[in-house]
Protein backbone atom coordinates (compact mmCIF):
# COMPACT_ATOMS: atom_id res chain seq x y z
CA UNK A 1 0.00 0.00 0.00
CA UNK A 2 1.47 3.40 -1.15
CA UNK A 3 1.85 5.78 1.78
CA UNK A 4 2.01 9.06 2.07
CA UNK A 5 2.25 11.05 5.66
CA UNK A 6 2.22 14.86 5.83
CA UNK A 7 3.10 17.20 8.96
CA UNK A 8 2.04 20.50 8.22
CA UNK A 9 3.07 23.54 11.01
CA UNK A 10 -0.46 24.94 11.31
CA UNK A 11 -0.27 27.63 9.28
CA UNK A 12 -2.99 28.74 6.22
CA UNK A 13 -0.53 28.10 3.45
CA UNK A 14 0.21 24.50 4.28
CA UNK A 15 -3.53 24.07 3.72
CA UNK A 16 -2.52 24.37 0.54
CA UNK A 17 0.09 22.44 0.58
CA UNK A 18 -1.72 19.39 1.46
CA UNK A 19 -4.25 20.27 -1.49
CA UNK A 20 -1.56 19.79 -3.84
CA UNK A 21 -0.46 16.06 -2.28
CA UNK A 22 -3.86 14.78 -1.65
CA UNK A 23 -4.84 16.15 -5.39
CA UNK A 24 -1.84 14.28 -6.89
CA UNK A 25 -2.27 11.44 -5.24
CA UNK A 26 -5.53 11.16 -6.52
CA UNK A 27 -4.65 11.78 -10.11
CA UNK A 28 -2.17 9.13 -10.32
CA UNK A 29 -4.76 6.68 -8.24
CA UNK A 30 -7.15 7.55 -11.05
CA UNK A 31 -10.26 9.25 -9.64
CA UNK A 32 -12.26 10.30 -11.50
CA UNK A 33 -12.15 14.29 -12.10
CA UNK A 34 -15.30 15.39 -10.19
CA UNK A 35 -14.57 13.17 -7.18
CA UNK A 36 -10.64 14.53 -7.17
CA UNK A 37 -12.86 18.03 -7.20
CA UNK A 38 -14.59 16.68 -4.42
CA UNK A 39 -11.49 15.66 -2.96
CA UNK A 40 -9.89 18.70 -2.96
CA UNK A 41 -12.37 20.24 -1.25
CA UNK A 42 -12.70 17.72 1.49
CA UNK A 43 -8.86 18.08 2.26
CA UNK A 44 -9.19 21.48 2.70
CA UNK A 45 -11.61 21.27 5.08
CA UNK A 46 -10.93 18.83 6.87
CA UNK A 47 -6.91 21.07 7.30
CA UNK A 48 -7.89 24.06 7.17
CA UNK A 49 -10.13 23.06 10.75
CA UNK A 50 -7.21 21.25 12.14
CA UNK A 51 -4.95 24.32 10.94
CA UNK A 52 -7.40 26.60 12.83
CA UNK A 53 -7.73 24.57 15.93
CA UNK A 54 -3.81 24.61 16.18
CA UNK A 55 -3.16 27.86 16.16
CA UNK A 56 -5.64 28.29 19.32
CA UNK A 57 -4.83 25.31 20.94
CA UNK A 58 -1.57 23.70 19.90
CA UNK A 59 0.45 26.13 17.43
CA UNK A 60 3.75 24.10 18.08
CA UNK A 61 2.19 20.46 17.17
CA UNK A 62 1.82 19.86 13.59
CA UNK A 63 -1.45 18.86 11.70
CA UNK A 64 -1.08 15.14 10.16
CA UNK A 65 -2.55 14.04 6.60
CA UNK A 66 -1.87 10.49 5.63
CA UNK A 67 -2.99 9.46 2.05
CA UNK A 68 -2.75 5.63 1.48
CA UNK A 69 -4.00 3.98 -1.58
CA UNK A 70 -4.96 0.49 -2.08
CA UNK A 71 -6.42 -1.02 -5.46
CA UNK A 72 -9.83 -0.95 -4.40
CA UNK A 73 -9.80 2.72 -2.69
CA UNK A 74 -8.21 6.10 -1.20
CA UNK A 75 -8.13 6.54 2.10
CA UNK A 76 -7.22 10.35 3.64
CA UNK A 77 -7.03 10.79 6.94
CA UNK A 78 -6.01 14.41 9.02
CA UNK A 79 -5.64 14.48 12.61
CA UNK A 80 -5.81 16.99 14.90
CA UNK A 81 -4.31 17.73 18.24
CA UNK A 82 -7.66 20.17 19.35
CA UNK A 83 -10.87 20.12 21.44
CA UNK A 84 -13.45 16.82 20.38
CA UNK A 85 -15.33 17.78 17.29
CA UNK A 86 -19.07 19.47 17.89
CA UNK A 87 -22.36 18.01 16.86
CA UNK A 88 -22.52 18.93 13.02
CA UNK A 89 -25.31 21.83 12.43
CA UNK A 90 -28.10 20.61 9.83
CA UNK A 91 -27.08 23.39 7.74
CA UNK A 92 -23.61 24.71 7.89
CA UNK A 93 -25.04 28.01 6.14
CA UNK A 94 -26.87 28.71 9.59
CA UNK A 95 -23.24 28.50 11.67
CA UNK A 96 -22.02 30.43 9.80
CA UNK A 97 -24.78 33.45 9.97
CA UNK A 98 -25.16 32.37 13.34
CA UNK A 99 -21.32 33.34 13.86
CA UNK A 100 -19.68 36.14 15.24
CA UNK A 101 -21.15 39.75 14.35
CA UNK A 102 -20.46 42.16 12.00
CA UNK A 103 -16.70 42.85 12.89
CA UNK A 104 -15.61 39.73 14.70
CA UNK A 105 -12.27 38.23 14.82
CA UNK A 106 -10.42 36.15 13.22
CA UNK A 107 -12.97 33.54 14.05
CA UNK A 108 -15.30 34.18 11.45
CA UNK A 109 -12.69 32.95 8.94
CA UNK A 110 -12.41 28.96 10.11
CA UNK A 111 -15.13 28.10 11.50
CA UNK A 112 -14.66 24.24 12.38
CA UNK A 113 -18.01 23.10 12.90
CA UNK A 114 -18.72 25.06 9.75
CA UNK A 115 -15.92 22.60 8.32
CA UNK A 116 -17.57 19.79 9.29
CA UNK A 117 -20.73 20.35 8.27
CA UNK A 118 -19.67 20.94 4.55
CA UNK A 119 -17.67 17.32 5.23
CA UNK A 120 -20.59 15.43 6.19
CA UNK A 121 -22.87 17.22 3.14
CA UNK A 122 -19.28 16.17 0.65
CA UNK A 123 -18.25 12.99 1.57
CA UNK A 124 -20.04 9.90 1.44
CA UNK A 125 -17.70 7.51 3.25
CA UNK A 126 -16.44 10.14 6.30
CA UNK A 127 -15.54 9.20 9.84
CA UNK A 128 -15.02 11.59 12.48
CA UNK A 129 -13.52 9.83 15.86
CA UNK A 130 -12.58 12.77 18.55
CA UNK A 131 -10.86 11.02 21.16
CA UNK A 132 -9.03 12.76 23.96
CA UNK A 133 -5.93 13.77 22.22
CA UNK A 134 -7.55 15.28 19.41
CA UNK A 135 -9.92 14.56 16.66
CA UNK A 136 -9.14 12.05 13.15
CA UNK A 137 -11.08 12.53 10.09
CA UNK A 138 -11.15 10.01 7.86
CA UNK A 139 -12.34 9.92 4.37
CA UNK A 140 -12.30 7.19 1.65
CA UNK A 141 -12.80 7.50 -1.77
CA UNK A 142 -13.48 4.43 -3.77
CA UNK A 143 -11.69 3.57 -7.62
CA UNK A 144 -14.33 3.29 -9.99
CA UNK A 145 -14.71 0.02 -12.34
CA UNK A 146 -12.39 1.51 -14.95
CA UNK A 147 -9.23 1.97 -12.41
CA UNK A 148 -9.88 -1.72 -11.31
CA UNK A 149 -10.06 -3.11 -14.71
CA UNK A 150 -6.50 -1.03 -15.61
CA UNK A 151 -5.40 -2.27 -13.04
CA UNK A 152 -6.24 -6.23 -14.21
CA UNK A 153 -5.00 -5.74 -17.77
CA UNK A 154 -1.33 -4.79 -15.94
CA UNK A 155 -1.32 -7.96 -13.93
CA UNK A 156 -3.08 -10.35 -16.33
CA UNK A 157 0.17 -8.79 -18.96
CA UNK A 158 2.31 -10.48 -16.23
CA UNK B 1 -9.28 41.24 -7.26
CA UNK B 2 -10.43 44.57 -9.17
CA UNK B 3 -13.32 46.29 -8.22
CA UNK B 4 -15.46 48.62 -10.69
CA UNK B 5 -18.68 51.00 -10.62
CA UNK B 6 -21.63 50.46 -12.76
CA UNK B 7 -24.94 51.83 -12.86
CA UNK B 8 -28.25 50.00 -12.04
CA UNK B 9 -31.57 50.50 -12.24
CA UNK B 10 -31.67 50.40 -8.21
CA UNK B 11 -28.74 53.04 -7.81
CA UNK B 12 -25.05 52.55 -8.22
CA UNK B 13 -23.67 49.01 -7.39
CA UNK B 14 -19.32 48.21 -7.47
CA UNK B 15 -19.00 45.04 -8.56
CA UNK B 16 -15.77 43.18 -6.93
CA UNK B 17 -14.55 40.66 -9.24
CA UNK B 18 -12.35 37.61 -7.31
CA UNK B 19 -10.36 35.32 -8.48
CA UNK B 20 -8.13 32.09 -7.89
CA UNK B 21 -8.18 30.71 -4.91
CA UNK B 22 -10.35 31.90 -2.34
CA UNK B 23 -8.88 29.89 0.83
CA UNK B 24 -7.55 29.77 4.44
CA UNK B 25 -4.86 31.59 2.82
CA UNK B 26 -6.51 34.24 0.76
CA UNK B 27 -9.72 34.66 2.60
CA UNK B 28 -8.43 37.22 4.88
CA UNK B 29 -7.18 39.16 2.38
CA UNK B 30 -10.80 39.44 0.52
CA UNK B 31 -12.47 40.30 3.70
CA UNK B 32 -10.27 43.31 4.21
CA UNK B 33 -10.98 44.56 1.24
CA UNK B 34 -14.82 43.54 1.52
CA UNK B 35 -14.42 45.64 4.81
CA UNK B 36 -12.60 48.62 3.24
CA UNK B 37 -15.38 48.78 0.61
CA UNK B 38 -18.42 49.09 3.23
CA UNK B 39 -16.27 51.46 5.17
CA UNK B 40 -16.28 53.62 2.01
CA UNK B 41 -19.83 53.80 1.78
CA UNK B 42 -20.24 50.87 -0.79
CA UNK B 43 -23.51 49.28 0.27
CA UNK B 44 -24.55 47.26 -2.44
CA UNK B 45 -21.84 44.98 -3.85
CA UNK B 46 -21.76 42.02 -6.80
CA UNK B 47 -19.33 39.80 -6.43
CA UNK B 48 -18.14 38.10 -9.61
CA UNK B 49 -16.73 34.98 -8.75
CA UNK B 50 -16.30 32.99 -12.37
CA UNK B 51 -12.53 33.42 -12.30
CA UNK B 52 -12.39 31.84 -8.47
CA UNK B 53 -10.85 27.96 -9.12
CA UNK B 54 -11.12 27.21 -5.66
CA UNK B 55 -13.65 28.17 -2.58
CA UNK B 56 -14.02 26.43 0.79
CA UNK B 57 -15.85 27.38 3.46
CA UNK B 58 -13.31 29.80 5.17
CA UNK B 59 -14.15 32.12 1.33
CA UNK B 60 -17.85 31.57 2.36
CA UNK B 61 -17.65 32.61 5.67
CA UNK B 62 -16.05 35.98 4.29
CA UNK B 63 -18.51 36.30 2.06
CA UNK B 64 -20.95 35.73 4.86
CA UNK B 65 -19.51 38.27 7.11
CA UNK B 66 -19.48 41.25 3.43
CA UNK B 67 -23.20 40.16 3.55
CA UNK B 68 -23.79 41.22 7.01
CA UNK B 69 -22.05 44.20 6.70
CA UNK B 70 -24.05 45.69 4.02
CA UNK B 71 -26.89 44.25 5.62
CA UNK B 72 -26.01 46.66 8.52
CA UNK B 73 -26.53 49.14 5.92
CA UNK B 74 -29.44 48.27 4.47
CA UNK B 75 -26.76 47.16 1.63
CA UNK B 76 -27.31 44.46 -0.66
CA UNK B 77 -24.51 41.62 -1.79
CA UNK B 78 -25.32 39.87 -5.25
CA UNK B 79 -22.90 36.52 -6.79
CA UNK B 80 -22.58 35.98 -10.22
CA UNK B 81 -21.32 32.56 -10.45
CA UNK B 82 -21.98 30.03 -13.43
CA UNK B 83 -19.24 27.55 -11.96
CA UNK B 84 -20.99 23.79 -10.72
CA UNK B 85 -17.95 23.10 -8.52
CA UNK B 86 -18.42 26.67 -6.96
CA UNK B 87 -22.42 26.38 -7.17
CA UNK B 88 -21.61 22.89 -5.07
CA UNK B 89 -20.71 24.13 -1.91
CA UNK B 90 -23.04 26.94 -1.64
CA UNK B 91 -25.84 24.06 -1.70
CA UNK B 92 -24.14 22.14 0.49
CA UNK B 93 -24.23 24.82 3.25
CA UNK B 94 -27.39 26.15 2.10
CA UNK B 95 -26.31 28.95 1.63
CA UNK B 96 -28.51 29.37 -2.11
CA UNK B 97 -31.37 30.54 -0.04
CA UNK B 98 -29.00 33.06 1.76
CA UNK B 99 -27.11 34.44 -1.39
CA UNK B 100 -28.89 35.74 -4.70
CA UNK B 101 -26.93 34.13 -7.48
CA UNK B 102 -26.99 35.34 -10.76
CA UNK B 103 -25.98 34.22 -13.55
CA UNK B 104 -24.13 37.70 -15.00
CA UNK B 105 -22.91 40.92 -13.58
CA UNK B 106 -25.40 42.51 -15.99
CA UNK B 107 -28.33 40.56 -14.54
CA UNK B 108 -27.30 41.27 -10.76
CA UNK B 109 -26.56 44.81 -11.47
CA UNK B 110 -30.07 45.40 -13.09
CA UNK B 111 -31.59 43.18 -10.12
CA UNK B 112 -33.28 44.72 -7.07
CA UNK B 113 -34.94 43.19 -4.34
CA UNK C 1 9.55 28.52 11.43
CA UNK C 2 6.98 26.98 8.98
CA UNK C 3 8.07 23.49 8.71
CA UNK C 4 6.69 20.70 6.49
CA UNK C 5 7.07 16.77 6.87
CA UNK C 6 7.18 14.43 4.23
CA UNK C 7 6.83 10.64 4.93
CA UNK C 8 6.67 8.36 1.66
CA UNK C 9 6.91 4.88 0.77
CA UNK C 10 9.76 4.62 -1.48
CA UNK C 11 7.88 4.07 -4.52
CA UNK C 12 8.71 6.06 -7.72
CA UNK C 13 5.52 8.22 -8.40
CA UNK C 14 6.40 9.56 -4.57
CA UNK C 15 9.15 11.04 -5.68
CA UNK C 16 6.76 13.59 -7.80
CA UNK C 17 4.71 14.55 -5.01
CA UNK C 18 8.28 15.39 -3.38
CA UNK C 19 9.46 17.42 -5.92
CA UNK C 20 5.92 19.31 -5.50
CA UNK C 21 6.23 20.03 -2.11
CA UNK C 22 9.01 21.12 -2.41
CA UNK C 23 8.41 23.44 -5.45
CA UNK C 24 5.57 24.61 -3.70
CA UNK C 25 7.50 25.91 -0.73
CA UNK C 26 10.20 27.52 -2.46
CA UNK C 27 7.52 29.59 -4.80
CA UNK C 28 5.89 30.59 -1.49
CA UNK C 29 8.81 31.59 0.10
CA UNK C 30 9.73 33.86 -3.07
CA UNK C 31 12.88 31.75 -4.30
CA UNK C 32 13.74 32.90 -7.86
CA UNK C 33 12.52 30.74 -11.21
CA UNK C 34 16.09 29.52 -11.73
CA UNK C 35 16.75 28.52 -8.40
CA UNK C 36 13.51 26.98 -7.35
CA UNK C 37 14.24 24.85 -10.54
CA UNK C 38 17.86 24.09 -9.38
CA UNK C 39 15.73 23.14 -6.20
CA UNK C 40 13.37 20.67 -7.94
CA UNK C 41 16.06 18.91 -9.55
CA UNK C 42 17.93 18.27 -6.08
CA UNK C 43 15.10 17.19 -4.40
CA UNK C 44 14.25 15.07 -7.03
CA UNK C 45 17.80 13.58 -7.08
CA UNK C 46 17.62 13.06 -3.27
CA UNK C 47 14.42 11.34 -2.88
CA UNK C 48 14.82 8.96 -6.11
CA UNK C 49 18.37 8.01 -4.28
CA UNK C 50 16.59 7.32 -0.87
CA UNK C 51 13.45 5.96 -2.98
CA UNK C 52 16.10 3.69 -4.45
CA UNK C 53 17.65 2.58 -1.63
CA UNK C 54 15.07 1.94 0.33
CA UNK C 55 13.45 -0.14 -2.41
CA UNK C 56 17.07 -2.52 -1.68
CA UNK C 57 17.25 -2.35 1.48
CA UNK C 58 14.40 -0.98 3.62
CA UNK C 59 10.99 -1.53 1.66
CA UNK C 60 8.92 -0.89 4.94
CA UNK C 61 10.77 2.17 5.97
CA UNK C 62 9.24 5.69 4.66
CA UNK C 63 12.16 8.41 2.91
CA UNK C 64 11.34 11.61 5.04
CA UNK C 65 11.66 15.00 3.36
CA UNK C 66 11.89 17.83 5.42
CA UNK C 67 11.48 21.57 4.10
CA UNK C 68 11.70 24.36 6.75
CA UNK C 69 11.51 27.42 5.58
CA UNK C 70 12.90 30.77 8.33
CA UNK C 71 12.66 34.31 7.02
CA UNK C 72 16.91 34.04 5.02
CA UNK C 73 16.59 30.61 3.59
CA UNK C 74 14.44 27.37 2.89
CA UNK C 75 16.53 24.19 4.42
CA UNK C 76 15.33 20.85 2.52
CA UNK C 77 16.33 17.25 3.81
CA UNK C 78 16.07 14.00 3.03
CA UNK C 79 16.71 10.92 5.43
CA UNK C 80 17.17 7.55 3.75
CA UNK C 81 18.22 4.16 6.15
CA UNK C 82 20.26 2.62 3.46
CA UNK C 83 24.34 2.18 3.82
CA UNK C 84 26.45 4.97 3.88
CA UNK C 85 26.85 6.83 0.46
CA UNK C 86 30.02 6.66 -0.74
CA UNK C 87 32.74 8.99 -1.78
CA UNK C 88 31.30 11.00 -4.34
CA UNK C 89 32.49 10.55 -8.24
CA UNK C 90 34.51 13.69 -9.58
CA UNK C 91 32.30 12.79 -12.69
CA UNK C 92 28.74 11.84 -12.57
CA UNK C 93 28.94 10.94 -15.87
CA UNK C 94 31.50 8.11 -15.46
CA UNK C 95 29.09 6.72 -13.04
CA UNK C 96 27.11 6.22 -15.33
CA UNK C 97 29.11 5.19 -18.48
CA UNK C 98 31.09 2.53 -15.54
CA UNK C 99 27.74 1.56 -14.51
CA UNK C 100 25.66 -1.89 -15.53
CA UNK C 101 26.02 -3.10 -18.63
CA UNK C 102 24.43 -3.54 -21.83
CA UNK C 103 21.32 -5.30 -20.51
CA UNK C 104 21.70 -4.78 -16.48
CA UNK C 105 19.47 -4.29 -14.04
CA UNK C 106 17.40 -2.04 -12.77
CA UNK C 107 20.25 -0.19 -11.15
CA UNK C 108 20.78 1.36 -14.68
CA UNK C 109 17.75 3.64 -13.68
CA UNK C 110 19.10 5.05 -10.08
CA UNK C 111 22.53 4.64 -8.90
CA UNK C 112 22.72 6.68 -5.76
CA UNK C 113 26.19 7.83 -6.16
CA UNK C 114 25.87 9.34 -9.45
CA UNK C 115 22.46 11.08 -7.99
CA UNK C 116 25.32 12.04 -5.37
CA UNK C 117 27.28 14.07 -7.83
CA UNK C 118 24.67 15.89 -9.62
CA UNK C 119 23.85 16.95 -6.66
CA UNK C 120 27.29 17.90 -5.36
CA UNK C 121 27.50 19.48 -8.77
CA UNK C 122 24.15 21.66 -8.45
CA UNK C 123 23.85 22.85 -4.96
CA UNK C 124 26.17 25.19 -3.07
CA UNK C 125 25.13 24.39 0.06
CA UNK C 126 24.68 20.69 0.63
CA UNK C 127 25.71 18.38 3.81
CA UNK C 128 25.40 14.86 3.72
CA UNK C 129 25.79 12.62 6.80
CA UNK C 130 25.99 9.33 6.84
CA UNK C 131 25.19 7.42 9.98
CA UNK C 132 25.28 4.13 11.51
CA UNK C 133 21.29 4.54 10.59
CA UNK C 134 21.44 5.82 7.21
CA UNK C 135 22.30 8.85 5.25
CA UNK C 136 20.61 12.98 5.81
CA UNK C 137 21.09 15.00 2.63
CA UNK C 138 20.65 18.27 3.49
CA UNK C 139 20.24 21.51 0.80
CA UNK C 140 19.78 24.90 1.77
CA UNK C 141 18.86 28.10 -0.85
CA UNK C 142 19.32 31.47 0.63
CA UNK C 143 16.12 33.67 -0.31
CA UNK C 144 17.19 36.66 -2.25
CA UNK C 145 17.55 40.42 -0.92
CA UNK C 146 14.04 41.01 -2.79
CA UNK C 147 12.61 38.47 -0.31
CA UNK C 148 14.23 40.09 2.40
CA UNK C 149 13.25 43.66 1.50
CA UNK C 150 9.70 42.59 1.32
CA UNK C 151 9.65 41.24 4.50
CA UNK C 152 11.44 44.53 6.11
CA UNK C 153 8.56 46.58 4.29
CA UNK C 154 6.09 44.41 6.29
CA UNK C 155 7.39 44.91 9.50
CA UNK C 156 8.40 48.43 9.29
CA UNK C 157 4.62 48.77 8.49
CA UNK C 158 3.63 47.15 12.00
CA UNK D 1 6.22 9.44 -27.26
CA UNK D 2 6.48 8.83 -30.59
CA UNK D 3 8.66 7.25 -33.34
CA UNK D 4 9.48 8.21 -37.10
CA UNK D 5 12.20 7.14 -39.38
CA UNK D 6 13.91 9.71 -41.59
CA UNK D 7 16.73 9.34 -43.77
CA UNK D 8 20.14 11.31 -43.81
CA UNK D 9 23.32 11.02 -45.39
CA UNK D 10 24.70 8.63 -43.06
CA UNK D 11 21.68 6.38 -43.96
CA UNK D 12 18.40 6.05 -42.35
CA UNK D 13 17.47 7.81 -38.20
CA UNK D 14 14.52 6.71 -36.10
CA UNK D 15 13.80 10.24 -34.66
CA UNK D 16 12.12 9.79 -30.58
CA UNK D 17 10.46 12.19 -29.69
CA UNK D 18 9.95 12.30 -25.98
CA UNK D 19 8.20 14.81 -23.58
CA UNK D 20 6.77 15.11 -20.64
CA UNK D 21 8.78 14.77 -17.30
CA UNK D 22 11.42 11.84 -17.37
CA UNK D 23 12.09 11.06 -13.72
CA UNK D 24 12.71 7.86 -11.75
CA UNK D 25 8.51 6.97 -12.56
CA UNK D 26 8.95 7.45 -16.11
CA UNK D 27 12.30 6.49 -17.15
CA UNK D 28 11.67 2.83 -17.02
CA UNK D 29 9.03 3.43 -19.81
CA UNK D 30 11.62 4.81 -22.35
CA UNK D 31 14.04 2.50 -21.01
CA UNK D 32 12.03 -0.52 -22.20
CA UNK D 33 10.80 1.57 -25.85
CA UNK D 34 14.97 2.20 -26.77
CA UNK D 35 15.49 -1.97 -25.86
CA UNK D 36 12.37 -2.36 -28.50
CA UNK D 37 13.96 -0.29 -30.64
CA UNK D 38 17.62 -1.68 -30.89
CA UNK D 39 16.18 -4.99 -30.21
CA UNK D 40 13.86 -4.62 -33.97
CA UNK D 41 17.38 -3.40 -35.36
CA UNK D 42 17.01 0.42 -35.34
CA UNK D 43 20.80 1.18 -34.07
CA UNK D 44 20.62 5.21 -35.10
CA UNK D 45 18.68 7.16 -32.88
CA UNK D 46 17.84 10.53 -32.46
CA UNK D 47 16.35 11.00 -28.90
CA UNK D 48 14.27 14.88 -29.87
CA UNK D 49 14.18 16.33 -25.94
CA UNK D 50 12.53 19.44 -26.85
CA UNK D 51 9.33 18.82 -25.14
CA UNK D 52 10.63 17.32 -21.98
CA UNK D 53 9.96 19.21 -19.39
CA UNK D 54 11.87 17.90 -16.30
CA UNK D 55 14.96 15.65 -16.61
CA UNK D 56 17.14 13.95 -13.45
CA UNK D 57 19.95 11.39 -13.45
CA UNK D 58 17.65 8.68 -13.86
CA UNK D 59 16.59 9.94 -17.04
CA UNK D 60 20.10 9.97 -18.21
CA UNK D 61 20.89 6.46 -17.01
CA UNK D 62 18.28 5.74 -19.63
CA UNK D 63 19.99 7.67 -22.21
CA UNK D 64 23.76 6.19 -21.64
CA UNK D 65 21.95 2.67 -21.33
CA UNK D 66 20.89 3.51 -24.85
CA UNK D 67 23.73 4.85 -25.87
CA UNK D 68 25.66 1.57 -24.97
CA UNK D 69 22.98 -0.61 -26.56
CA UNK D 70 23.33 1.38 -29.94
CA UNK D 71 27.60 1.48 -29.70
CA UNK D 72 27.17 -2.08 -29.16
CA UNK D 73 25.71 -2.56 -33.10
CA UNK D 74 28.14 0.51 -34.14
CA UNK D 75 25.01 2.60 -34.12
CA UNK D 76 24.75 6.46 -32.58
CA UNK D 77 22.53 8.15 -30.58
CA UNK D 78 22.09 11.84 -30.74
CA UNK D 79 20.40 14.21 -29.14
CA UNK D 80 18.41 17.73 -29.66
CA UNK D 81 18.05 20.04 -26.86
CA UNK D 82 18.19 23.48 -26.55
CA UNK D 83 16.66 24.19 -23.10
CA UNK D 84 19.31 25.44 -20.85
CA UNK D 85 17.64 23.59 -17.54
CA UNK D 86 17.82 20.16 -19.59
CA UNK D 87 21.26 21.09 -20.61
CA UNK D 88 22.67 21.64 -17.16
CA UNK D 89 22.44 18.44 -15.90
CA UNK D 90 24.34 17.04 -19.02
CA UNK D 91 27.41 19.70 -18.40
CA UNK D 92 26.55 18.66 -14.34
CA UNK D 93 27.64 15.28 -15.62
CA UNK D 94 30.14 15.37 -18.07
CA UNK D 95 27.85 14.24 -20.24
CA UNK D 96 28.32 16.91 -22.63
CA UNK D 97 31.06 15.11 -23.55
CA UNK D 98 29.53 11.64 -24.36
CA UNK D 99 26.49 12.79 -26.16
CA UNK D 100 26.36 14.71 -29.34
CA UNK D 101 24.05 17.10 -28.80
CA UNK D 102 22.10 18.92 -31.55
CA UNK D 103 19.96 22.31 -31.87
CA UNK D 104 17.39 20.27 -34.50
CA UNK D 105 16.17 17.14 -35.83
CA UNK D 106 17.27 17.93 -39.01
CA UNK D 107 20.92 19.31 -38.01
CA UNK D 108 21.11 15.12 -36.43
CA UNK D 109 19.31 13.45 -38.66
CA UNK D 110 22.11 15.11 -41.47
CA UNK D 111 25.32 14.71 -39.04
CA UNK D 112 27.46 12.06 -39.23
CA UNK D 113 30.73 11.32 -37.31
N1 LIG E 1 -9.25 38.76 -2.64
C1 LIG E 1 -8.69 37.73 -3.22
N2 LIG E 1 -9.47 36.73 -3.63
C2 LIG E 1 -8.94 35.67 -4.20
N3 LIG E 1 -7.65 35.51 -4.41
C3 LIG E 1 -6.84 36.48 -4.03
C4 LIG E 1 -7.30 37.64 -3.41
N4 LIG E 1 -6.26 38.43 -3.14
C5 LIG E 1 -5.20 37.79 -3.57
N5 LIG E 1 -5.53 36.61 -4.10
C6 LIG E 1 -4.66 35.59 -4.66
O1 LIG E 1 -3.64 35.30 -3.71
C7 LIG E 1 -2.41 35.07 -4.37
C8 LIG E 1 -1.26 35.74 -3.61
O2 LIG E 1 -1.51 37.09 -3.63
P1 LIG E 1 -0.38 38.18 -3.51
O3 LIG E 1 0.49 38.14 -4.70
O4 LIG E 1 0.19 38.12 -2.15
O5 LIG E 1 -1.41 39.35 -3.65
P2 LIG E 1 -1.27 40.90 -3.71
O6 LIG E 1 -0.17 41.24 -4.64
O7 LIG E 1 -2.62 41.21 -4.29
O8 LIG E 1 -1.08 41.29 -2.29
C9 LIG E 1 -2.55 35.64 -5.76
O9 LIG E 1 -2.28 34.61 -6.67
C10 LIG E 1 -3.99 36.10 -5.90
O10 LIG E 1 -4.60 35.49 -7.02
N1 LIG F 1 9.01 7.58 -22.61
C1 LIG F 1 8.52 8.58 -21.94
N2 LIG F 1 9.28 9.67 -21.75
C2 LIG F 1 8.82 10.68 -21.06
N3 LIG F 1 7.61 10.72 -20.50
C3 LIG F 1 6.83 9.68 -20.67
C4 LIG F 1 7.23 8.55 -21.39
N4 LIG F 1 6.23 7.66 -21.39
C5 LIG F 1 5.25 8.21 -20.71
N5 LIG F 1 5.61 9.42 -20.26
C6 LIG F 1 4.83 10.33 -19.44
O1 LIG F 1 4.35 9.63 -18.30
C7 LIG F 1 3.05 10.06 -17.99
C8 LIG F 1 2.19 8.87 -17.62
O2 LIG F 1 2.15 8.07 -18.72
P1 LIG F 1 0.95 7.07 -19.02
O3 LIG F 1 -0.28 7.84 -19.27
O4 LIG F 1 0.99 5.97 -18.03
O5 LIG F 1 1.58 6.63 -20.40
P2 LIG F 1 1.09 5.70 -21.54
O6 LIG F 1 -0.32 5.97 -21.82
O7 LIG F 1 2.00 6.20 -22.62
O8 LIG F 1 1.42 4.34 -21.02
C9 LIG F 1 2.51 10.76 -19.21
O9 LIG F 1 2.13 12.05 -18.82
C10 LIG F 1 3.64 10.84 -20.20
O10 LIG F 1 3.89 12.17 -20.58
Amino acid sequence: MAVVELLLSPLPAHVRTARLVAVAAARRAGLDDELVDELRLAVGEACSRAVGLHGRHAPDSPVRLTVADDPNGLTLSVGDVGPAAGPVPDDAGEGLLAGPDVGGGLDELADPDVALAVLHGLVDELTVRSEPGGTVITMRWPLGTGAVGARATIVAQR
Amino acid sequence: LSTRSEDGPGGPRTVVVVGGEIDVYTAPKLREQLIDLVSSGQYHLVVDMEGVEFLDSTGLGVLVGGLKRVRAHEGSLRLVCTQERILKIFRITGLTKVFPIHTSVEEAVAASD
